[in-house]
C-alpha cells in the first residue's frame, strides 16, 4: 500500500513542478495571456465557470463520448468477429475496414451533422468511426495469439466456432482488445471535441473551447482542456483497472514471473 | 478376437514441407487397434509417435494412405468426440484456475454444473492435486501441471484415449500409481487407449500391443502383441515374460537408432 | 523592402480581394513593401496570430477586435475599407418567420468563434433570451448553407457576398426567404478592418510602411472594383487550396463593391460610436474603448 | 482473378447497391422541395434519377464522387492546385513524417517505460493527459509558436501527426515488451544479459506483433493529425484544406472526393504496413 | 574431501503467497555441494526441486535462511555467469531456428562468429541433432525441443550446470547415451553438476551425492553419499551396491509419499 501511494506521489510532484514552471514562465517572461496564460490564471477561471463547465461536461462527455465510444468499439469488435468468422469476408471487408480507418475525422464531422443533426449524435457518430479502427485492428490481431496447441486443445473436443472463441480466443485476445480500449479512452474525447467545432448546440467542451477561442478567452479554453485531460485520465485509468482485473494471468500484468 | 477395429492405418504417410526440404513423419504405416486394446508407442526421440496421434486426432492430414476410427474419417470421429487426448505439452490455459481447467470439455460437451464439480473432484482426487483446485497453472509445478492435464483428459468418457507421454514428469511412485489407476480404469470401462511413452518397463506392463517406431523416416518397425494376462500385478514386472517383452522392445529401439557407443 | 505579414480573417477569397490584387498587380512592390498574406481559416484567429508575433497587421471585426483589446491584445484600427456589414440572417417563408416578432420558440443558426457579437447585439436589442430554455434556440453554425436546407435551423447566418450566394444558387431567392439585413435594419458591427499592435505606432518607421501599405492596398481595392473578373481569375489563382470557384468569387466581387469605399478607407466616426454601443450594451466589452482606432494612417494619405 | 479480388468485389458491389439506394431517400426531401417549386411532376424513374445528380447533394452518389476525383486527379495538371493528387502528396508527405516521428517517440517512450518503473508511473499519466488535450485546440497554438521561431511547412503539420500517432505505439508496446513469458526472461537472467541485450533479443522480437497492431493504428491516427494540422495553416494546402474549403463552398462532392483520397491513402498505408507484418512474421518463422 | 564448497544452503526456507494462501515451497533445507560433485534431486512431484535449482540461479529470493555459490550470493554468482541452466521446459525462443538458439548465449556472451559456429555444430552433435540447425522450435518434437535445450545450455563453459529433468521426454537409449556423454563431459571437465530427475536409476547411476526430498512443506529427507567409483560402466547397474543404494533413495520416495495403495 505504501507502494502506491508512493506511485501516486511521482506524477503529482512532477506535476506541480511542470505548473510551478509554467507560472513562473508565463509571468516571468511576460507572455500574453491571449497566447498562455498561468496556471493561476487558469484555475480562478475553472472555479468561476464551474457551472459552465458541468454542462459543457454533460454534453461532450456523458452523451456523445460514451455513447460514441461504446458503438465504436462494439462495432469494431463485431466487424471483427464477422471478418474472422468468415474467411470471405475477411477478404472483401477488411480492406474496406481499413479504408474507414483513416476517414479524416473533419471529413466526416460536416457529414455526420448532415446526417444527423446538430445535437451529440453527430459526435457521437464521428466518435464511432474513429474508435472503430483501432478496435478492429487489435481484436483482429488478438484473435489470432492463442497458440497452436491450446487451439488443437479445442479441435480434439470439438469445441464449436463460439465455444472457442469465448473459451479460448477472446480471452487471449484480452491485452490486445485492453489496447484498444484504451487507445479508444482518449481518441472517443478527441472526437467529440473536435466534432464540436462544425456545427452544434450551444454547449459543449468543443463548442466553448472553439467560440472561447474566437473570444480571446484562452484561460477558459485551458480551464476546459484541463477538465477534458482529468476527464480523459480517469477514464483510461478505470479501463486500464478492469484490464488488470481480467487480463490477470498476462505476463505483463502478473509481472513476468514463470 | 473379432473386436470391432478402432484405429486402422493403411500405408498412411505424413510428410511435412518445411523452408529447408520436407520432413517425412510417418512413411507407410499400416496398423490395427481393436476396441478395449492397450496399445503403447515407443521410438526414439523425433520418430513420428506424436505426429501419428495427432492423425488419429485430425490435427494432422494423411498426405497418403488412409485412417479410418471406429470406420469413420478422422474428422468425423472428432467431430462425435470420439477420443480424449492428453498432450505432451500441459496445454492449460493461463486464465482459468486448474479446476476451470478441467471443467472446460464438460462445458464444452454442456455437463451441467453439479456433474462438472462431482467429476473435478473426481479426477483431482485421482491424479493427486486435491487442494489445488483454486491455483493458476503458473502457480504449480511440472509434475504437477502434467497431472492436471491427465485430469482434464479423463473428466470426460470417451472410449478411446489418446495419451502422448502423459507420465514424462512424474516420478516412478506417482507412476506407479497413476499406471495402476490407468490400468484399472482400462479395465473396468474397456477403453481403447494409445499411450506414448519412453519406458519400456511402462510400456510392457500397460499394453496389449506394443508398437516400436523408427525415425527418419517414421515408420513401424515392430508391432508386439503382449502375451500377458489382463490382470497385471506390479510385480508382474520381475516375471521371464515380462523381461522377454522388454528384451524384443529394447532391441527394436536400439536397432531404430543411429549410436554406436 | 519593409517586410510585413497581413493576416487574413478567412480563407483566400474575394472578401479580400484587394490585398491579394495589391499583392498579384504589384502595388505592393511598388510602394516598397515585401507583403506576405496568410489566409486565415475556422481555425486561425488573427488576434492571437498578431499576439504571438506571427503577423504585422491583420484584417478583423471591430468586436474582435475590441474585445481583444480589453484582453491585453492592444490592437488598434489604422483604416476601415469596409463601410456595411454584408452579415443577413435569412428565413424560409415555410418557417413562418416574417418579422423579427416570429422569432421566438424558433432556432437560429450563428457563427460563432468571435462572429456571433453582432447577433446577440441584435437580439439584446430586441429583449429576446438566448440562453438555453430561453426565447430562442441557438445552433453554433457551420460555415455553410446547410442547416438551411436540411431544416436543422429556421434562420441562418449569411454573408451578402458569400453565403447568400450559396443560397441563391440553391434555389432560394428574396421570394421564399425572409431577409434580416444588418445593415438596413442598423444593426451592423463594423466589419473587415486593419489593425496593428498599439506600440508598433510609437516607431514613425512603421508607421510610414502601414501607410503605404493601406495606400497600396486601396489601389488594390479600386483596381479589383473595376475590374471584376480579373480581380475574381487572381482571387481563384492565389488559392492554394484549389477550393475557390471563379463564378462564386466573381459574385463575391460584385457583392463586396457594395461594402467597399475604395477611396476612402477612414473610419466613420459614427458607425464606429454605434459599434461601440452595441458591444458596451450587451457586455462584450466593459468599458469605452482608449486608443481603440487611430487617424494617423489614413490621415497620411 | 485470385481469390482475392473476388470477395473485395462482392462487397464492394453491396456497397455500391446500398449507396444508390441510400442516395435516394436521402436526397429526396430536397429533391421534392425543389420540384415543388419549380412545380414539376416526375415519374419515380426520373426523380431517382435527379436525386441521383443533384449539384449539391447530401449524399452524392459513387459517379459523382468519382467522376470528380477522376476530374480532380488524372483531369488535372499534376502540379496543378486543384489537383487532388498534388493535396494528397502534401498531406501524405507530412503524415509519413509524423508517423516515422511518432513511431520512433512511442517505442522510445515504452523502452523506458517498460525499463523503468519509476518513469512509467511519473510519464505515463502525463502522456495519457497529453492525448486528452483536444489536438484541434492546441494546433493553432503550435502552427503559431512554432511559426514564431520560425518552423513552418512540413514540420508543423508532421508535429502534430506525432502528437497523436505516438500514443497508440506506448500503449501497444509498452504491452507488448511486458509479454514474455517468465521463463523466456529468467533464460536470459541466468546468462545475465544487460538490459539491452534482454531488449533486442527478447523483448523486442516478443513485441512484435504488439508493434504491427500498434502501428496500423498509428499511421491511420498520423493521417487524421496531418488533416487536422492543415486546418491551423490553410496555406500551404492538402486533403485537409480541401474538405474545409468543400464544406465552406457547400461542395459536397467535392467534399466526397477528398475524403475518398485520403480514406484511400489510409487503406493502402494500413495494407503497407500488414505487408511489412507478414514479411516480418515469415522472417520470425511464424507458424502458418 | 577438503575440496572447496559451492553450493552451500543453511536454514533455507521459500513460502510462495498466491490468492488462496501460501504454498511453502522450501523449509529448512541443509546442503553443501562441493566442487566437482554430481548431485541428483528426486522427490515427488511438487517438492520443491525446480524451486531449490531456481533459488540457486538466483530466480527466486529465499524467504529465510541463507545460500552462497562459490561463497558469495546467488545474485553475485549469477553475475559471473557461474552456471548454465536446463529448465524443466525447453524455452526455446520461437522466432530463432534451433542454431539461433543455441547460439543465444554464445551471443550474450560476446563469443566470436567462428566460435558460435564451432560450439553450436559441436554441441548440436552430441544431442544428435544435427540436420535441424535451420528448423524453428514448432518444427520439433518434444524430445528434440529438449535436446537442443540442453545443448544451448552446454555451448558455453559453465563450471556449474543445473539441469531440472533434462532427459525426461527421452527414450532410453538416448538417455543412457546422453547419460554417458554427460558423465565423460563431467570427467574431464570437473564441472558441478546439480541434476533433477525422476529416475531412481539414473539417479544412482549418474551421481556422488542424490538428495531426496518430499512435499509439503518441500524439505530434504535424505542424501545419500554414494560409494559408488567415479568410473561407471552401464553393467554397474547390476551391482549389489548399486541395487543398495536405489532401495534407499525408493525407500525415501516411498516414504515422502501419500499414496497407500
Ligand atoms: N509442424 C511440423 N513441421 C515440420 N516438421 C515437423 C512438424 N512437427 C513435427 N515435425 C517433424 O516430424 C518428425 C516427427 O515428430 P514427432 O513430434 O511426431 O516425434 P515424436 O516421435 O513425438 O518425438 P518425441 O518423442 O521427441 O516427442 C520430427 O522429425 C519433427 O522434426
Ligand atoms: N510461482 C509460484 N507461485 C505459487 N506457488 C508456486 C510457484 N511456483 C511453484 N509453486 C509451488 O511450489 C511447490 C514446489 O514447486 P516446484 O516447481 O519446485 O516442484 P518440483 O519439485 O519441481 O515438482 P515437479 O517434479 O513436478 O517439477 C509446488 O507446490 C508449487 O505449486
Ligand atoms: C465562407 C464563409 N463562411 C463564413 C464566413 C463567416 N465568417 C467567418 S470569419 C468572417 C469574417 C469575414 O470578414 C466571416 C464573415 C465567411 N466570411 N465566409
Ligand atoms: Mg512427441
Ligand atoms: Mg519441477
Amino acid at each position: 500500500m505504501p507502494e502506491t501511494g508512493f506511485g501516486l506521489l511521482i506524477p503529482i510532484v512532477f506535476g506541480l513542478a511542470l505548473l510551478f514552471v509554467w507560472e513562473v514562465v508565463t509571468r516571468g517572461a511576460n507572455v500574453p495571456q491571449v497566447l498562455l496564460p498561468a496556471p493561476s490564471q487558469i484555475w480562478a477561471r475553472l472555479i468561476d465557470s464551474v457551472p459552465t463547465l458541468i454542462a459543457d461536461f454533460q454534453q461532450t462527455f456523458m452523451k456523445s463520448v460514451l455513447a460514441g465510444y461504446a458503438m465504436g468499439c462494439g462495432a469494431g469488435f463485431v466487424v471483427a468477429i464477422l471478418v474472422d468468422r468468415s474467411p470471405f469476408l475477411k477478404r472483401g471487408l477488411l480492406p474496406i475496414g481499413n479504408f474507414v480507418s483513416a476517414l479524416p475525422i473533419i471529413g466526416i464531422a460536416p457529414i455526420m451533422v448532415m446526417w444527423f443533426g446538430f445535437d451529440w449524435p453527430s459526435k457521437a457518430a464521428v466518435v464511432v468511426a474513429m474508435t472503430f479502427f483501432p478496435m478492429l485492428v487489435n481484436t483482429v490481431a488478438g484473435l489470432s495469439q492463442a497458440s497452436e496447441i491450446e487451439r488443437d486443445l479445442m479441435r480434439t473436443y470439438a469445441a464449436s466456432y463460439w465455444q472457442t472463441l469465448f473459451k479460448l480466443r477472446l480471452p487471449a485476445a484480452a491485452p490486445f482488445i485492453f489496447n484498444a480500449l484504451k487507445i479508444n479512452s482518449t481518441l472517443a474525447l478527441i472526437g467529440a471535441i473536435v466534432a464540436e467545432f462544425f456545427g452544434t448546440p450551444i454547449v459543449g467542451m468543443g463548442f466553448r473551447i472553439s467560440t472561447e477561442v474566437g473570444r480571446l478567452n484562452i484561460d477558459l479554453v485551458w480551464a476546459e482542456i484541463a477538465v477534458a485531460a482529468v476527464a480523459g485520465s480517469a477514464f483510461y485509468g478505470v479501463i486500464a483497472l478492469i484490464e488488470r482485473a481480467v487480463t490477470f494471468w498476462h505476463p505483463s500484468v502478473r509481472g513476468g514471473r514463470a | 478376437m473379432n473386436k470391432p477395429i478402432v484405429v486402422s492405418a493403411k500405408n498412411l504417410g505424413l510428410t511435412f514441407p518445411t523452408g529447408d526440404g520436407d520432413v517425412i513423419a510417418l512413411s507407410d504405416v499400416n496398423l490395427d487397434i481393436a476396441k478395449g486394446e492397450f496399445v503403447s508407442f515407443i521410438g526414439p526421440s523425433g520418430c513420428g509417435k506424436t505426429t501419428f496421434l495427432r492423425t488419429i486426432a485430425d490435427l494432422e492430414q494423411p498426405t497418403s494412405g488412409t485412417l479410418t476410427i471406429n470406420g469413420l474419417t478422422p474428422a468425423e470421429a472428432r467431430q462425435n468426440r470420439a477420443y480424449g487426448y492428453v498432450f505432451q505439452a500441459p496445454a492449460l490455459y493461463p486464465w482459468r484456475t486448474i479446476a476451470k481447467n478441467i471443467a472446460l470439455p464438460l462445458e464444452i460437451m454442456g455437463h451441467s454444473a453439479a456433474q462438472q464439480s462431482e467429476r473435478i473432484a473426481r479426477t483431482m482426487e485421482l491424479v493427486n492435486l486435491a487442494g489445488f483446485e483454486q491455483k493458476y497453472p503458473w502457480q504449480l509445478s511440472g509434475g504437477m501441471q502434467q497431472r492436471a492435464s491427465i485430469a482434464r483428459a479423463l473428466a470426460f468418457d470417451a472410449d478411446l484415449l489418446l495419451m502422448d507421454e502423459p507420465f514424462g514428469a512424474l516420478d516412478e511412485i506417482v507412476r506407479d500409481h497413476l499406471n495402476s489407476e490407468l490400468l484399472k480404469l482400462w479395465a473396468r470401462t474397456q477403453k481403447t487407449i494409445c499411450f506414448v511413452t519412453h519406458s519400456i518397463p511402462e510400456a510392457v506392463y500397460l499394453s496389449t500391443k506394443i508398437v516400436v517406431m523408427s525415425p527418419r523416416p517414421g515408420r513401424v518397425i515392430d508391432v508386439i502383441d503382449s502375451p500377458l494376462p489382463h490382470e497385471r500385478p506390479l510385480d508382474i514386472r520381475e516375471t521371464p515374460e515380462f523381461l522377454a517383452i522388454a528384451h524384443r522392445v529394447r532391441e527394436g529401439l536400439r536397432a531404430g537408432h543411429s549410436y554406436e557407443e | 523592402a519593409d517586410q510585413l505579414t497581413l493576416q487574413l480573417k478567412w480563407v483566400t477569397q474575394a472578401q479580400f480581394a484587394g490585398y491579394i490584387v495589391a499583392k498579384e498587380k504589384g502595388f505592393y512592390s511598388d510602394a516598397d513593401l515585401d507583403i506576405t498574406i496568410a489566409p486565415g481559416g475556422p481555425n486561425v484567429a488573427p488576434e492571437q496570430v498578431i499576439a504571438g508575433g506571427g503577423a504585422d497587421i491583420i484584417v478583423d471585426w471591430m468586436g474582435g477586435a475590441l474585445a481583444a483589446r480589453e484582453k491585453g491584445v492592444a490592437l488598434v484600427n489604422i483604416a476601415q475599407p469596409f463601410k456595411r456589414s454584408g452579415l443577413m440572417m435569412i428565413c424560409p417563408t415555410e418557417t413562418g418567420i416574417t418579422s423579427e416578432a416570429d422569432f421566438p420558440g424558433h432556432t437560429l443558426g450563428v457563427w460563432f468563434f468571435g462572429n456571433e457579437y453582432p447577433f446577440f447585439a441584435w437580439m439584446n436589442k430586441l429583449g429576446l433570451d438566448t440562453a438555453e430554455g430561453g426565447d430562442v434556440t441557438v445552433l453554433q453554425q457551420s460555415f455553410d448553407i446547410q442547416p438551411m436546407i436540411q431544416g436543422q435551423a429556421d434562420c441562418i447566418s449569411v454573408m451578402t457576398y458569400n453565403e447568400y450566394g450559396q443560397a441563391l444558387d440553391a434555389g432560394y431567392g428574396p421570394d421564399n426567404l425572409t431577409i434580416f439585413n444588418y445593415t438596413d435594419m442598423g444593426n451592423d458591427l463594423l466589419e473587415d478592418g486593419l489593425y496593428v499592435m498599439e506600440d508598433t505606432l510609437e516607431d514613425p518607421a512603421k508607421v510610414d510602411a502601414y501607410t503605404r501599405f493601406v495606400k497600396a492596398s486601396m489601389m488594390g481595392w479600386e483596381y479589383a472594383l473595376e475590374n471584376p473578373e480579373e480581380a475574381a481569375q487572381i482571387v481563384v489563382d492565389s488559392d492554394d487550396t484549389g477550393g475557390a470557384e471563379l463564378a462564386h468569387q466573381l459574385y463575391m466581387v460584385g457583392e463586396v463593391s457594395k461594402l467597399v469605399d475604395a477611396t476612402d478607407p477612414a473610419l466613420d466616426m459614427a458607425t464606429y460610436e454605434r459599434t461601440v454601443k452595441a458591444l458596451l450594451d450587451q457586455s462584450i466589452i466593459t468599458a469605452e474603448p482608449e486608443g481603440g482606432f487611430t487617424t494617423v494612417v489614413t490621415d497620411g494619405l | 482473378m485470385n481469390g482475392k479480388t473476388l470477395p473485395i468485389l462482392i462487397v464492394l458491389a453491396a456497397i455500391l447497391v446500398i449507396w444508390y439506394a441510400a442516395a435516394i431517400p436521402m436526397n429526396a426531401p430536397w429533391q421534392e422541395r425543389l420540384n415543388e417549386r419549380a412545380g414539376l411532376e416526375t415519374s419515380f424513374i426520373e426523380f431517382v434519377g435527379q436525386t441521383w445528380s443533384q449539384a449539391k447533394p447530401l449524399l452524392p452518389v459513387p459517379n459523382q464522387v468519382f467522376g470528380e476525383i477522376w476530374n480532380a486527379t488524372i483531369g488535372t495538371d499534376i502540379t496543378s492546385k486543384r489537383s487532388l493528387a498534388y493535396h494528397a502528396s502534401i498531406t501524405l508527405s507530412s503524415t509519413l513524417l509524423g508517423f516515422a516521428l511518432g513511431t520512433l517517440l512511442g517505442v522510445g517512450l515504452a523502452v523506458v517505460i517498460v525499463h523503468n518503473d519509476a518513469s512509467e508511473r511519473s510519464l505515463m499519466p502525463w502522456i495519457i493527459a497529453s492525448q486528452t488535450v483536444p489536438i484541434l485546440a492546441v494546433a493553432p497554438m503550435v502552427v503559431v509558436g512554432l511559426g514564431a521561431i520560425g518552423v513552418t511547412g512540413l514540420v508543423p503539420k508532421a508535429l502534430i501527426s506525432m502528437y497523436l500517432s505516438f500514443f497508440p505505439v506506448v500503449v501497444g508496446m509498452v504491452k507488448g515488451l511486458r509479454t514474455p513469458e517468465g521463463i523466456q526472461l529468467d533464460l536470459m537472467r541466468t546468462y545475465n544479459a544487460t538490459a539491452w541485450q534482454v531488449f533486442s533479443k527478447l523483448r523486442w522480437p516478443a513485441s512484435v506483433p504488439f508493434l504491427f497492431a500498434s502501428m496500423k493504428v498509428g499511421i491511420a491516427i498520423s493521417l487524421i493529425g496531418a488533416v487536422v494540422g492543415e486546418l491551423s495553416n490553410n496555406a500551404g494546402g492538402g486533403l485537409g484544406v480541401r474538405l474545409l474549403t468543400g464544406s465552406y463552398n457547400g461542395q459536397t462532392i467535392q467534399m466526397w472526393a477528398a475524403l475518398f483520397i485520403a480514406a484511400a491513402l489510409a487503406a493502402v498505408l494500413v495494407i503497407a504496413v500488414g505487408s511489412a507484418e507478414r514479411v516480418a512474421n515469415r522472417a520470425m518463422g511464424a507458424q502458418t
